[in-house]
């Protein structure tokens, strides 16, 4: 049985208060109950405070580029697909530098969750807009405000994720049931999580989500796996956010289509030059 | 005296200008002569001019040369761009029924290509299999050898009949009509297993013969066929090729697999290595090893998609900012494509490193005949690897701190041990450090590994004399017109040897001092504006240049160019 | 005596340091003496240890320097990472009520900081202004100039009128109770109008001076606060600034406006300048001009976010394949930061093509007093332009061959006139081309324009003696830690002067080659692991350097450091 | 009056037969029909065989990078908002490599009009899968088959376009009428045209096309302004193809949102270094 302290990593850089820290606990929370041990989880994160979560739990972890967290996840999958693979993202790293492999990934649906902290600001480099602002957000780059921002649970139907899910940092509990689903999930699985940024972003403060987000749990009539409702839902932002499992469609990853897995996983296929020589009479 | 013959075969993209030449090249290589054969197209699809040329020798042949001693002219620009380069003697197949008034010096055949296509397989595309067939028959070539590579070629079905048929109609009609004279008479000598394949099918099969196991790759030319190559053998040899959304994403994931434990690689031209700088250091950071296939093309940006260059030489040596450690092969022939890919993958494990392989277009997808590679000699070694055993109760550190620079590789997934990397400086066990010392100890550590690899660099290739007054240097895939050039000059009396770079990085600044103490005069050739290697070989030897023959028009350089600009500037 | 004085702030992120740092600047500044400040910082929001270091001096004052006269601890882990750097009679002041017991070494002074905060302003927060206060009754500075500062820079209501109660506080409360000894008495001097600013403000005041008009650029440290200043005067000045999605939006969006007929500019670091390379060669291709900032930090990738490093020079100089004319130039001070800027929109334009600016994290975030700029010397050229009259009839070709290389510039919606570019090869009328006359013409004509470009640099710099024994040479920020500690050589009897180089590329070959013959012998002094300035000067002079003095570790050099090491190596 | 001849340019490289002609012969009939004059328009383009389609029309020209019309063509509309300007991107070009791009200048509804060559593969690279390859698609990169395509107009709402079309190459009279609409849209306006290439998809050719396209300016009860209605059109895709314009809302450009460009065109502002005197100040 795997415990909580076998995920007690370094101590944090990040500022008290911020809610970094929830996704932090819901994440080690949620690895506990799936009994995954540390040395079979992967993160891969990228640049700024979100991407620093991994190194304040113990687990395999490669700290990539800012915006680049998802290929190399999608590259270690492949490689070994007995990894629990998780990428972990800012806002600003993953809607907006790394948007393009946000979509891609999405529909050539891989079999990584991605768990993004949207604080809608960029933190780590003390507060400009990110994609998510909202609009008209005032910053130091958009001293007129923000354009309208991405949406990224619309974003992420349309471009075919099999799993999209809203949690809120300030519900430790709640986020714990999506991230044992979205890391159960086969297949590409978001999890976009608001995230109160104490330092940079007076506007979307604790206070601010928690007044308006409600689970669609609570809503016995909402079906997840019907994708017209789910985009109608993205679309909800203002005086009521949704959170919980917001769409999901099981289809086959890009794992499971690829010929040369299935005889296993690749780094436990033998290298040798010698087979190569089949191919030689091609050419003569 | 060894015979010798050079065709090219010319038309408009869509016509079949490449596989006549190839079938051509083919038919020549089984028959035991060594063949090289490279292609020259443009940007688009159909249309346009494109010709494809084959050099067939009794004696090994590295480099293409302009006199020509057929030229097949599949339409009647071709004839008229290129019946100029004919040598004297040489003769010019075209359908004199397609092709209007044309001044005939003599040199010209006309040989009715459409017609005889029409009359015997109902098809007029099939008119540049006429084509193939008369120019083997004007050499008197052995019938069955096409004959055979036709119906490999077509299948043996109607298709492949057809084809056989038609190209026969040519044959005979060169034999029964030509009656001007031509010397070239080439028949079948000792049937040979050599290989006839490019550039990139070398890279290929280095590739799989390597173990590699993922490729992450976004079309580009002069790369792609590497890709295109790999995928279709990805099932048979259990491996993963992949086209991603880009090449960031191509460099990144292909970082993350070899993190995970397994070979891998990716392939672009320098556009689409532009992209991948960023992910470039950060193999460097996290010490992953990977290698990239850069094959150049003329820039800068788009420049001449389908043309040959060496204009990214500086750039790959020093891409990404910040200082680390890499490798940087750039092989001369289609042979070494193979051996130096084998050899980027121990190298990129055993130093953990990205290692970039440097070829260009006219490397990428030039065919030349090449012994069956001998695989007996290949061993694939994955470095240092983390003995669980060994360091039981010990904590694993990625990045330990040793004298070789080089810490031990684990893999992702043995219980007891976690693998933690970090784009930021980091500490042995890789997470993240702020202090100086850390730093400075990381860097030193990353910096260490030149050494080791600097030992085993293979020292630069000389050929001719030792003490010989003028040396040619060069690199990469100018390497045969190189060698070539220097046996006309020598051939004429000049002492000339030569030194080819195929291990460019990290740098054989001794073997190249040594090289150039014994040279009166030295000239750097190559296929760029600036004189890269020239460059290079200055800052790191601190030793003058005394020309720099270069050309930057998109074309390979010729043997008999290079002997002329050494004769201009005086030997 | 000239009086100086060496202050440090030391605290965690979110205590105030750098703006206790500014304000104690500031307050120098407006005194009338010459102040050079830097920061060191963690790359996070709160937490860890950050320190401003302030120096003043009646003099110029160009670079840190390590002992401290003062040193504000602003808590424990600052006393004890510190102390160690006091000078001889400098004193630390620090909060003894607040720190435990520590082993008093006479030099340190408790104050309590949160208590007076508390007390006059019933707010811990303020202990940071209390420690400012402190610091200026230590030397018996004018408490005036503070006064008008913090009202400044909290407002004249309650929260200003509250920082300069508690700055009193702490002022007295020194002037009262300390009793040590401590040497350094500062009044006033003559009030003068010197400016106190950041290299990155600088830049942004040049880019507006030049009339630049449109920024696009994405965060990143150490080059986000030039976009920032320019965002704030956007407004005012008619100058679109926008965030785009990533790096290569930024560069190519500035390609487009440039191309459109503005002048513009984007700024990042060595990881967003990864994802710029491909647009840099665009713009070389397609004779773009834009000016690009690359404000250094130490890589390789992530590297050290918040620190300083000169990592960068190779790759800036070779970024991108294939070959294409560019300019680099890299400011030594803060006032070059704003000429230089400022001429980078000339060179660019009047040779259409990319100019680099390189600097990095210690000259962007380094405060220095300079004089008041003299604008009236600034005259925009924005180079040659087409002159539809002269032309009439003839039809515009945007790539039109000249001897200098130079085309004119069109601007788009001008009637019977069209702009074409292309990322390809293409012809004076700007379409893609395939044929190697054209190409060679076309790279002939760009490369041309170095030849020009080449004699508008200016020369080195340099300082001291014409025939000294020892020639240091640096570029960038180095600057003024060069020049100290050539004076602190000077001083001790070395025969030794100092060659700046701030205008890298095209590269000064003869001067620095003049300079070289005459030193005996030559120390490159840099701030990374490789020498890539002593590898350019050897490769562009063939020349050899002596020494290489390397720092890498992400911190600044000192004017003690420099000297040292070059007495090490022998003078 | 702006005539067709005005519009004349070189003769092209494309294949005979390529579904490019038409898209030309209608981007010429719209721009003369708006009697729009060539030195007022610029046209952008990446690499490929759409990106040639500029060289063959008389107009302003930038002929950018691969997956890069878009970042260029902003630019340049900043700059100088006088200009009409439209950006030409193949799939691959605009969904694949350029495909941050074209989700961010969706949402910041810059004035541009984007005209994408949709003809599901590679084409100036010899035939390589695109993004919007079939599904099972096969190709030389894809031998085993493409996974699920990227569904660019889904993509292009889910995004934030305010004006999002298809045009099919093979009637040119129609996709006269949206270019037309899409150029003189205020706004990002997405305008994807079915393309068939003979020479390396012979799956999706023009009979293909044409057996499924219809126009939605037949179906009466179809409301573009209607976000949902639009996201369901969106996911047709098979027997039927929906054609015409699937989605139009009319809001505020980035550029009219810029207070820099209230006092005219950038191009136009006179420069001058000595109004920086008013800020030397603040550093004093
Ligand atoms: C290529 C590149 N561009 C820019 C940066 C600078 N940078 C680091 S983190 C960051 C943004 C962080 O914002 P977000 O992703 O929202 O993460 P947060 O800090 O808010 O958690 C930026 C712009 C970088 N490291 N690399
Ligand atoms: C950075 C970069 N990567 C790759 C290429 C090679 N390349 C040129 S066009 C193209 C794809 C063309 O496909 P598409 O955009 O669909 O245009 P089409 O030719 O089908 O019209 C590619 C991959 C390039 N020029 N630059
Ligand atoms: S800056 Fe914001 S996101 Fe970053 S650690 Fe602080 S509160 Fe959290
Ligand atoms: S390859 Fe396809 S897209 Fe390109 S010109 Fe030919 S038919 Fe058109
Ligand atoms: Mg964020
Ligand atoms: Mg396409």
């Amino acid at each position: 049985m795997v415990k909580l302290a076998d995920y007690a990593g370094l101590d944090s850089a990040w500022c008290p208060g911020c809610g970094n820290f929830g996704i932090l606990a819901a994440l080690k929370q949620a690895l506990v109950e799936l009994d995954i041990e540390p040395h079979r989880v992967l993160i891969t994160s990228g640049i700024g405070q979100a991407g620093k979560l991994p190194h304040y739990l113990r687990c395999n972890l490669f700290n990539s580029l800012h915006g680049r967290p998802v290929p190399p996840a999608i590259g270690a999958k492949i490689a070994n697909p007995d990894l629990v693979v998780i990428a972990v993202s800012g806002d600003g790293d993953a809607y907006g530098e790394g948007g393009n492999h946000f979509v891609h990934a999405a529909r050539r649906n891989h079999d990584i969750t991605y768990l993004v902290h949207d604080n809608q600001v960029y933190g780590l480099t003390k507060g400009q807009a990110s994609p998510t602002s909202d609009e008209d957000f005032i910053t130091k780059t958009t001293p007129h405000g923000a354009p309208l921002p991405v949406n990224p649970i619309a974003l992420a139907i349309a471009a075919g994720a099999s799993f999209v899910a809203r949690g809120f940092a300030g519900d430790v509990e709640h986020l714990v049931g999506l991230l044992r689903a979205g890391i159960t999930h086969r297949g590409f699985a978001l999890i976009d999580v608001l995230q109160p940024c104490v330092s940079f972003n007076h506007k979307n403060t604790y206070r601010w989500y928690r007044e308006r987000v409600y689970k669609l749990e609570d809503e016995p009539d909402y079906d997840p796996a019907d994708r017209m409702a789910a985009f109608a839902k993205a679309q909800e932002w203002g005086e009521r956010i949704p959170t919980g499992l917001i769409y999901r469609k099981v289809r086959a990853t890009f794992e499971e289509q690829l010929p040369a897995l299935r005889r296993g996983s690749l780094v436990e296929q033998k290298l040798e030059p010698a087979p190569v020589a089949r191919l030689l009479g091609e050419f003569t | 005296m060894d015979s010798h013959l050079n065709i090219m075969v010319a038309g408009e993209a869509g016509q079949g200008v490449q596989s006549v030449g190839f079938i051509l090249a083919k038919a020549f290589a089984r028959g035991g002569y060594h063949v090289f054969a490279d292609q020259d197209y443009e940007s688009r699809v159909r249309g346009g001019h494109n010709f494809f040329r084959v050099r067939v020798k009794e004696a090994r042949v590295r480099a293409i040369s302009e006199p020509l001693d057929i030229l097949l002219a599949l339409n009647e620009e071709s004839l008229a761009l290129r019946r100029g380069e004919l040598a004297t003697g040489g003769v010019a197949i075209f359908d004199g029924e397609k092709v209007g008034d044309i001044s005939d010096s003599g040199r010209l055949f006309s040989v009715p290509l459409e017609r005889l296509a029409e009359e015997r397989a109902a098809s007029k595309l099939m008119a540049n299999t006429v084509a193939l067939g008369s120019a083997l028959g004007l050499v008197g070539y052995d019938f069955g050898i096409a004959e055979g590579l036709l119906c490999e070629h077509f299948g043996t079905g109607e298709t492949g009949e057809a084809n056989v048929r038609v190209a026969r109609a040519g044959y005979d009609y060169v034999r029964e009509h030509f009656e001007g004279d031509f010397d070239v008479h080439l028949g079948a000598t000792n049937p040979s297993r050599r290989m006839l394949l490019t550039g990139n099918e070398a890279i290929a099969l280095g590739a799989i013969a390597a173990g590699c196991k993922f490729v992450a790759a976004y079309p580009m030319t002069p790369a792609t066929s590497i890709m295109e190559y790999l995928a279709a053998k990805a099932e048979e040899f259990g491996l993963v090729v992949m086209q991603p959304e880009d090449e960031i994403a191509a460099i990144n994931m292909v970082i993350g697999a070899s993190y995970a434990g397994v070979r891998a690689m990716t392939a672009t031209s320098g556009g689409g290595f532009c992209l991948m700088v960023e992910g470039l250091g950060l193999a460097g950071m996290t010490e992953t090893p990977i290698v990239v296939v850069e094959a150049q093309r003329p820039g800068p940006a788009i420049g001449l998609p389908t043309r040959t260059e060496q204009g990214d030489l500086e750039f790959i040596l020093h891409a990404a900012h910040g200082e680390f450690p890499r490798a940087v092969l750039a092989p001369g022939t289609i042979e070494d494509c193979f051996w130096l890919t084998f050899q980027a993958f121990n190298l990129a494990e055993r130093y953990q490193l990205p290692v970039i392989l440097l070829t260009d277009h006219h490397l990428a997808s030039s065919y030349a005949t090449v012994d069956e590679f001998d695989l007996s000699g290949l061993a694939i070694d994955r470095g240092l690897l983390f003995e669980p055993n060994e360091a039981a109760g010990l904590e694993y550190k990625r990045h330990r701190i040793t004298d070789s620079g080089i810490s031990p590789r684990a893999f992702l997934g043995e219980e007891g041990v976690l693998v933690v990397t970090d784009s930021d400086e980091h500490g042995e066990d890789g997470h993240l450090i702020e202090d100086a010392e850390t730093r400075t100890r990381m860097m030193q550590k990353r910096m260490r590994k030149l050494l080791g690899l600097q030992k085993e660099m293979a020292p630069p290739e000389r050929d001719g004399p030792e003490g010989a007054d003028t040396l040619l240097i060069g690199w990469g895939s100018t390497q045969g017109a190189i060698l070539e050039a220097a046996d006309i000059l020598r051939g004429e009396g000049t002492s000339v040897s030569s030194l080819h770079l195929s291990e460019l990085w990290p740098f054989p600044a001794e073997a190249v001092s040594r090289a150039l103490g014994r040279a009166r005069r030295s000239y750097v050739i190559e296929n760029n504006a600036t004189g890269q290697l020239a460059n290079l070989i200055q800052r790191e030897t601190g030793r003058n240049i005394t020309g720099r023959i270069l050309k930057y028009d998109g074309r390979p350089f010729t043997p008999a160019r290079i002997a002329q600009e050494v004769r201009k500037e005086g030997g």
